[in-house]
């Protein structure tokens, strides 16, 4: 709070000075820029705030609502835990040394441990990611994507991982991929980042190789290791409640825009311009699973809208602030229509059972992400890359950069990798300590009561 | 007495229930139940996964009646639950051998 | 985000050349002055993007819930995606020419399509609409009204009306309906726009005519045009879940500050004036429905609380911005008790079947709303219409202008006789492509079923 | 709106002026000093109009769904009642002469009657409390907290007493205990108010005291006063659905950003601080409460995860902007355990019936957190307190000020006196009026039937 | 043997179980039911609409025991269950012909 | 005729139905009961209360089928709904008096 009360201080000393002098001095002006920065941090910390408490609403009842109405009664409570535990987890993680390792100085590939315990991490804003914002709230605001991120690979999981296990597995991948992964990224020194001088840099707004392609792979990894469900695919499995998922998703749908336009990291015009693709894109993704639904099988369904509103935004995530209105609604409507192809045809065929489509709708959404991003990404939308002269550079395609597309196949393939390869790791880390599924009798049972020792409802009166 | 037992269609609970106050019979049970026979279910789908359910949702009355009322109360049920399609239902009867009233620990007859 | 980080180099810039030059240069002002504009632009902004997306969730989930809570459970889902599918079509139709047909330079009438494709909507401010935001910002918080305002309609034809036809019917409603309303009320040179010379000057802070009067009234003619549900009202239609409705109604609350107090357009003291009267009408609506429930039949219900404070803040929408807090209580408090009478006795006698009552509380407390606020507008709440002496004009009948309350009427007759006729179009239309209303035998079974071919609630172990 | 649009319009002309004079003149610079303020303010406002929000949302639905999710299935309604009509009777009395008798200037234990019917609240800054936002602001954000309070006890007598007489008793509390003690902590001239020289300076950040400490106290003299439910703890009472709970508490999650960084009153650093602390401390209180589950019964319970996480935010609220996130670890984490022991040791030995343990989370929660802010409590996060030479005051134990835990202590007993005495007298006066407790017939049946007429769900095709 | 069925009070369910359970009777089925009979029902009221709801909740007990055991089966079911107001419900008997426990196929009262 | 009525585990449901219509049984009415018998219930805590859960949920099959279908029908049903395990469940058989098919109003073995 100091300068800004220095700040307003200074401006009202300068008021009462002024009154004496009879014009403008240089303690004048001085005081009038610390007051105006004082209230650019205002507003942009505002939109940070309420764009952090958004994304936090992603998981919390957002993710973990969608998650659990797709599953059985007797899971819906283990599986809305997933989402919590994450919450409450990774955020102790994050305090103790996770924005250090994600956002500390360190090498290409990992921060260092400058900010171990958040020690110098405080009211001044960092430059290096976000100038106008107290360096706290861009850590809280990161803080939430390292959350949801593991959240979403417990889709692959569901309904039959021990809660223990699951929460070791998911801590463990947070230190090995999602780190790694955000350092490379958006880390100061970054392998991939576009923005401070990365050999190959990547256009990653809002956590499309970060967040999405990441858990999507990984969840393919965990969905194939595990194995099926106990009954998948000969018993019933139907979601339980088709309207806790539904209202999951509109909160999934509002949050983003706290996930895609938080991440101008102010309450810019290139806020605005992220959260207009972001709607755009969860539009279209409705509408072209909807209509691959009614060509399909004749009916358009309530989850098929839901999915491809939640494909459209995975997908529009990487490229957010970079692209334009029109290619939000490009990038949206091919998200809809592959990813239904891929979680009700490929899927099928390929015979994993991932319970509730992280891979198909988080991964291949992610990796068309990226890849779109390099095709329409325009400086007309984003100019912060500047040549020597202080021109904009071309971005994507459309700009005439038709190599950036290569940087993004490669963020991506090093995004695969690393999930593929760190959840590997993960997983055999975590079963040297406890198994990781649950005994046939408690999946039958259910994770509700054996798990957790209580039942989601208990409607007899 | 006997139990007479009629599974319905949910939507004609209501009028079925109305036809038998009218002949005055009024201790019923009722009971939400899904029935499986000539009717043919519905498909539903969930991304992809297609199930086709083949149990649905049939209402089942029970009522306990002296035998002398048996057939009047399965013609006026009938009348009462009859559109002339598949899937209306069936009535079945069964003996009664005791009824007791908890309240007042009446018993047969009188206990209905 | 071009101009922000112009205006914070331009400031920086001129900071390290004040520590040169000895006095505040014509340069160093004009520096300040443009980082005062950014500042003030992201505060303003922060508000209206976090409006658009408060404004978002009022339809999803939000009315959602509250529709969906109020059918029978068979309908659930297809209740619920009578608004999602808003969410997405109406989307695409704004990028398409809805922005501009709305809100483009046009005639009195209708915009033109000078934006169509969004084609020059940037970041830059369009002062005609509001000075301090991006030109995008406005375009999407206004896109939020257009989603939300057809979505409203269903409430007249749930249970009964084909998933294709629905939305049809609401896209074409849409096209002669809403973007007429909108363009008269509040588009540039609209014939109603009583802040741009238009003719019929009328006060609509928020919409109680573009969305409320329109959408109910439509929604009576539809509810007439379509007939009965089969069985009502002999058969039992008691709402399945309240508990849905409740959740709805209270998100319904909490959006409606970005409705109302968005209106403003800015995070500024008309904002907190309209946050003020909405929070206090809703409040008083809840408490006068209760109370005529409790003097009419004993007891207060829980749909009754909901119902009025939905009534209440349907009703202070079109004064939100004009009129002093006392106002809000006052209206909110008729709202709630004219909205129960239409509800609970005058809808039975009438006999039509509007099953969630959007005639009765929007289309009413729409129409009571823009009558009230002919007598309560004050300047002293808001003075943005002056004279050509710069002093703010009496505004409504407690300013002294007994005849603004004709023009409030003259616009709300306009607002019915379009929705009126509108409707009727629409419904014809409709008709000569696809049959409107659900076979019986699907209403029997269901929308969920026979549209979706999916069920809301799976609950069988 | 007024001193927005002068500023702007002042701005204007002196950029306009600006070209025809060679340098920056007084007036341009007042003009610039004016935008600046505008622009601050838009900023602040901004945060807190979003808070005022967040706020409303923690009652309706937040409270309400974690409330009635913990009853049964007959009381579901009627549980969520309790929550939404204070929504609505405390905004009207608010109006009408609450905030006057908070923060009106008048003794040192309750207001003055200035500010009735919100007479002279404004667009204007009011400088005692928030110097950048309208006073309106200030007034309905401070509104929200009156709000919850009383709802908060509701938790003590659900499923057992009679609607109107919830009504009347929770508005007499208002006044009897809110009013009070909200002026004495941060009234103007309040006995404990530490920034405005209270001889007792309590640091009440965001309602420890004045929120939790009264409203838990007081369920717990409410739940003795009534007894137990009929059945307890013979007939099982089962939560009816963990799902609308969980939902409930991560709102409240997420709501609670409001409730404690808004209590910075500004989009400040401070604002930022308090957000980490609380989120830090809901994380924490979440992890002890699982582990304390886990090591006494062997299962971590979802109902525990949220119950921790609230406990964690009760705990930290009143200490959220004065401690640095380290701490708001340990508080919570410490809240977890004590409040997981008052919960399901304690209650089970002193065997009364606090049906949602309002006091063992809120009461035992606020008197810990009351303590715990005088220990960690320190300048480097909050500096607005100093001394004559203007440097910043040691604040609490870590600061090396140890005296200031007996003040906290004095608080604290001052809030369970008045919480404990005036409960007393608002239930006598109440029962003068009408009979608290539902009949054994109604109880049995139900609160949804008895008293509303409705039923929460109804599932029957 | 003879199927022993109660209809009763919900609330009185713990109470009745473990009275049964008193006398060793440990095998029951138990089914939500709604009922219909003397008690009168309530009133719900919708926006305006009224709906007379006179199918109350219950609990449906079903046993099946040894003719032997039926009397004082159906003794102690009845004291558990009585409240002595109206609504406390009935208890119906009936013969059963073959009684199988699937485990091992045994049959007979040593299945039950 | 005689009904047959089974008690089974919940996740047996689709098997017996499967290896019913197998043998030419189509006609069933199915209910979700909850069971108390040999086999042990669970716990479950809620802040510290704790419930000792003893009612498992089953799901109740009935059929009316000709009497001679009877063995039939038991040793099929048996068969699939088998695990070995406690709480597999039980089949009872009783006399049924009179089958009507509502739609048609056909009665006896033809009604089925
Ligand atoms: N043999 C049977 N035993 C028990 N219930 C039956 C039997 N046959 C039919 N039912 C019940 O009656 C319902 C209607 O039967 P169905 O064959 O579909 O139509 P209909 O009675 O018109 O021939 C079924 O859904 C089922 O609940
Ligand atoms: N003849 C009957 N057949 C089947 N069930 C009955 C019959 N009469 C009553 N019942 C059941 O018993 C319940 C209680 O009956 P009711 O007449 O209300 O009270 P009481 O048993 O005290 O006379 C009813 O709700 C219904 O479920
Ligand atoms: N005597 C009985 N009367 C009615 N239902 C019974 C009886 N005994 C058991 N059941 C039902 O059968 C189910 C299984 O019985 P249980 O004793 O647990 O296992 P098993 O049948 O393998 O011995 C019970 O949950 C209950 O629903």
């Amino acid at each position: 709070m100091s300068y800004r009360i220095v700040a307003l201080l200074a401006l009202c000393a300068s008021t009462l000075l002024s009154q004496q002098t009879p014009s403008g001095t240089e303690a004048e002006l001085n005081a009038l820029r610390a007051a105006v920065k004082a209230s650019q941090s205002a507003g942009d910390n505002a939109w940070m705030l309420m764009s952090s408490a958004l994304v936090l609403l992603m998981t919390g009842p957002g993710l973990a609502l969608f998650y659990s109405g797709l599953v059985r009664k007797k899971n819906v409570l283990g599986t809305m835990m997933q989402s919590f535990v994450m919450m409450a987890v990774i955020t102790l993680v994050w305090f103790v040394c996770g924005y250090s390792l994600a956002f500390g100085e360190g090498s290409r590939f990992l921060g260092g441990l400058q900010y171990l315990f958040l020690n110098g991490v405080g009211a001044e804003p960092n430059a290096d990611y976000a100038g106008t914002i107290p360096h706290q709230t861009f850590m809280v605001y990161q803080l939430m994507f390292a959350i949801i991120t593991p959240a979403l690979i417990a889709g692959a999981f569901a309904e039959r991982v021990r809660f223990g296990a699951m929460i070791l597995f998911c801590t463990l991948w947070t230190f090995i991929v999602y780190f790694p992964a955000a350092h490379m990224v958006w880390g100061k020194g970054g392998l991939l980042n576009a923005f401070q001088n990365g050999p190959i840099p990547v256009f990653d707004f809002a956590g499309g190789t970060v967040v999405h392609i990441t858990s999507g792979f990984s969840a393919l990894v965990c969905a194939i290791y595990l194995g099926k469900r106990k009954g998948y695919p000969v018993e019933p499995m139907k979601p339980h409640s088709l309207v806790l998922s539904f209202i999951g998703a509109c909160l999934l749908w509002v949050g983003w825009f706290g996930f895609n336009a938080g991440s101008a990291l102010a309450a810019s015009g290139l806020a605005t311009s992220a959260f207009v693709t972001t709607h755009f894109a969860s539009a279209a993704g409705a509408v072209s699973w909807m209509l691959a639904e009614r060509f399909r099988t004749g009916k358009a369904s309530a989850l098929g809208a839901i999915s491809g509103s939640v494909a459209g935004l995975a997908t529009v995530t990487q490229g957010a602030g970079f692209v334009a209105p029109y290619a939000g609604v490009v990038i949206g409507f091919i998200a809809g229509i592959v990813c239904f192809y891929m979680v009700t045809v490929a899927k099928n065929k390929l015979g994993y059972d991932d319970s509730l489509d992280a891979f198909g709708v988080h991964g291949v959404g992610g990796l068309m992400g990226c890849t779109l991003t390099g095709i329409f990404a325009t400086r007309t939308v984003n100019d912060a890359l500047k040549n020597a002269a202080g021109e904009p550079l071309a971005l994507g395609w459309v700009d005439g950069n038709t190599t950036q597309i290569l940087n993004q196949l490669a963020g991506a393939g090093i995004g695969i990798a690393l999930a593929v390869v760190g959840t590997l790791v993960c997983l055999k880390l975590t079963e040297l300590v406890t198994p990781i599924r649950m005994e046939v009798r408690e999946e039958t049972e259910g994770m509700d009561l054996t798990l957790h020792g209580e039942e989601g409802y208990n409607f007899e009166a | 007495m006997v139990k007479i037992e009629a599974i319905i269609q949910p939507f004609k609970l209501e009028e079925v229930k109305e036809a038998l106050k009218g002949i005055g019979i009024d201790g019923m049970t009722v009971t939400e139940v899904r029935g499986h026979g000539r009717q043919k279910g519905h498909k539903e789908m969930y991304r992809g996964r297609e199930y086709n359910v083949d149990l649905l949702p049939k209402i089942k009355i029970e009522m306990v009646v002296p035998s002398s009322r048996q057939e009047e109360v399965i013609r006026t049920l009938s009348a009462a639950a009859k559109t002339g399609k598949i899937g209306d239902g069936k009535i079945f009867v069964y003996e009664v051998v005791e009824a007791i009233r908890i309240r007042n620990d009446e018993r047969g007859e009188t206990a209905l």
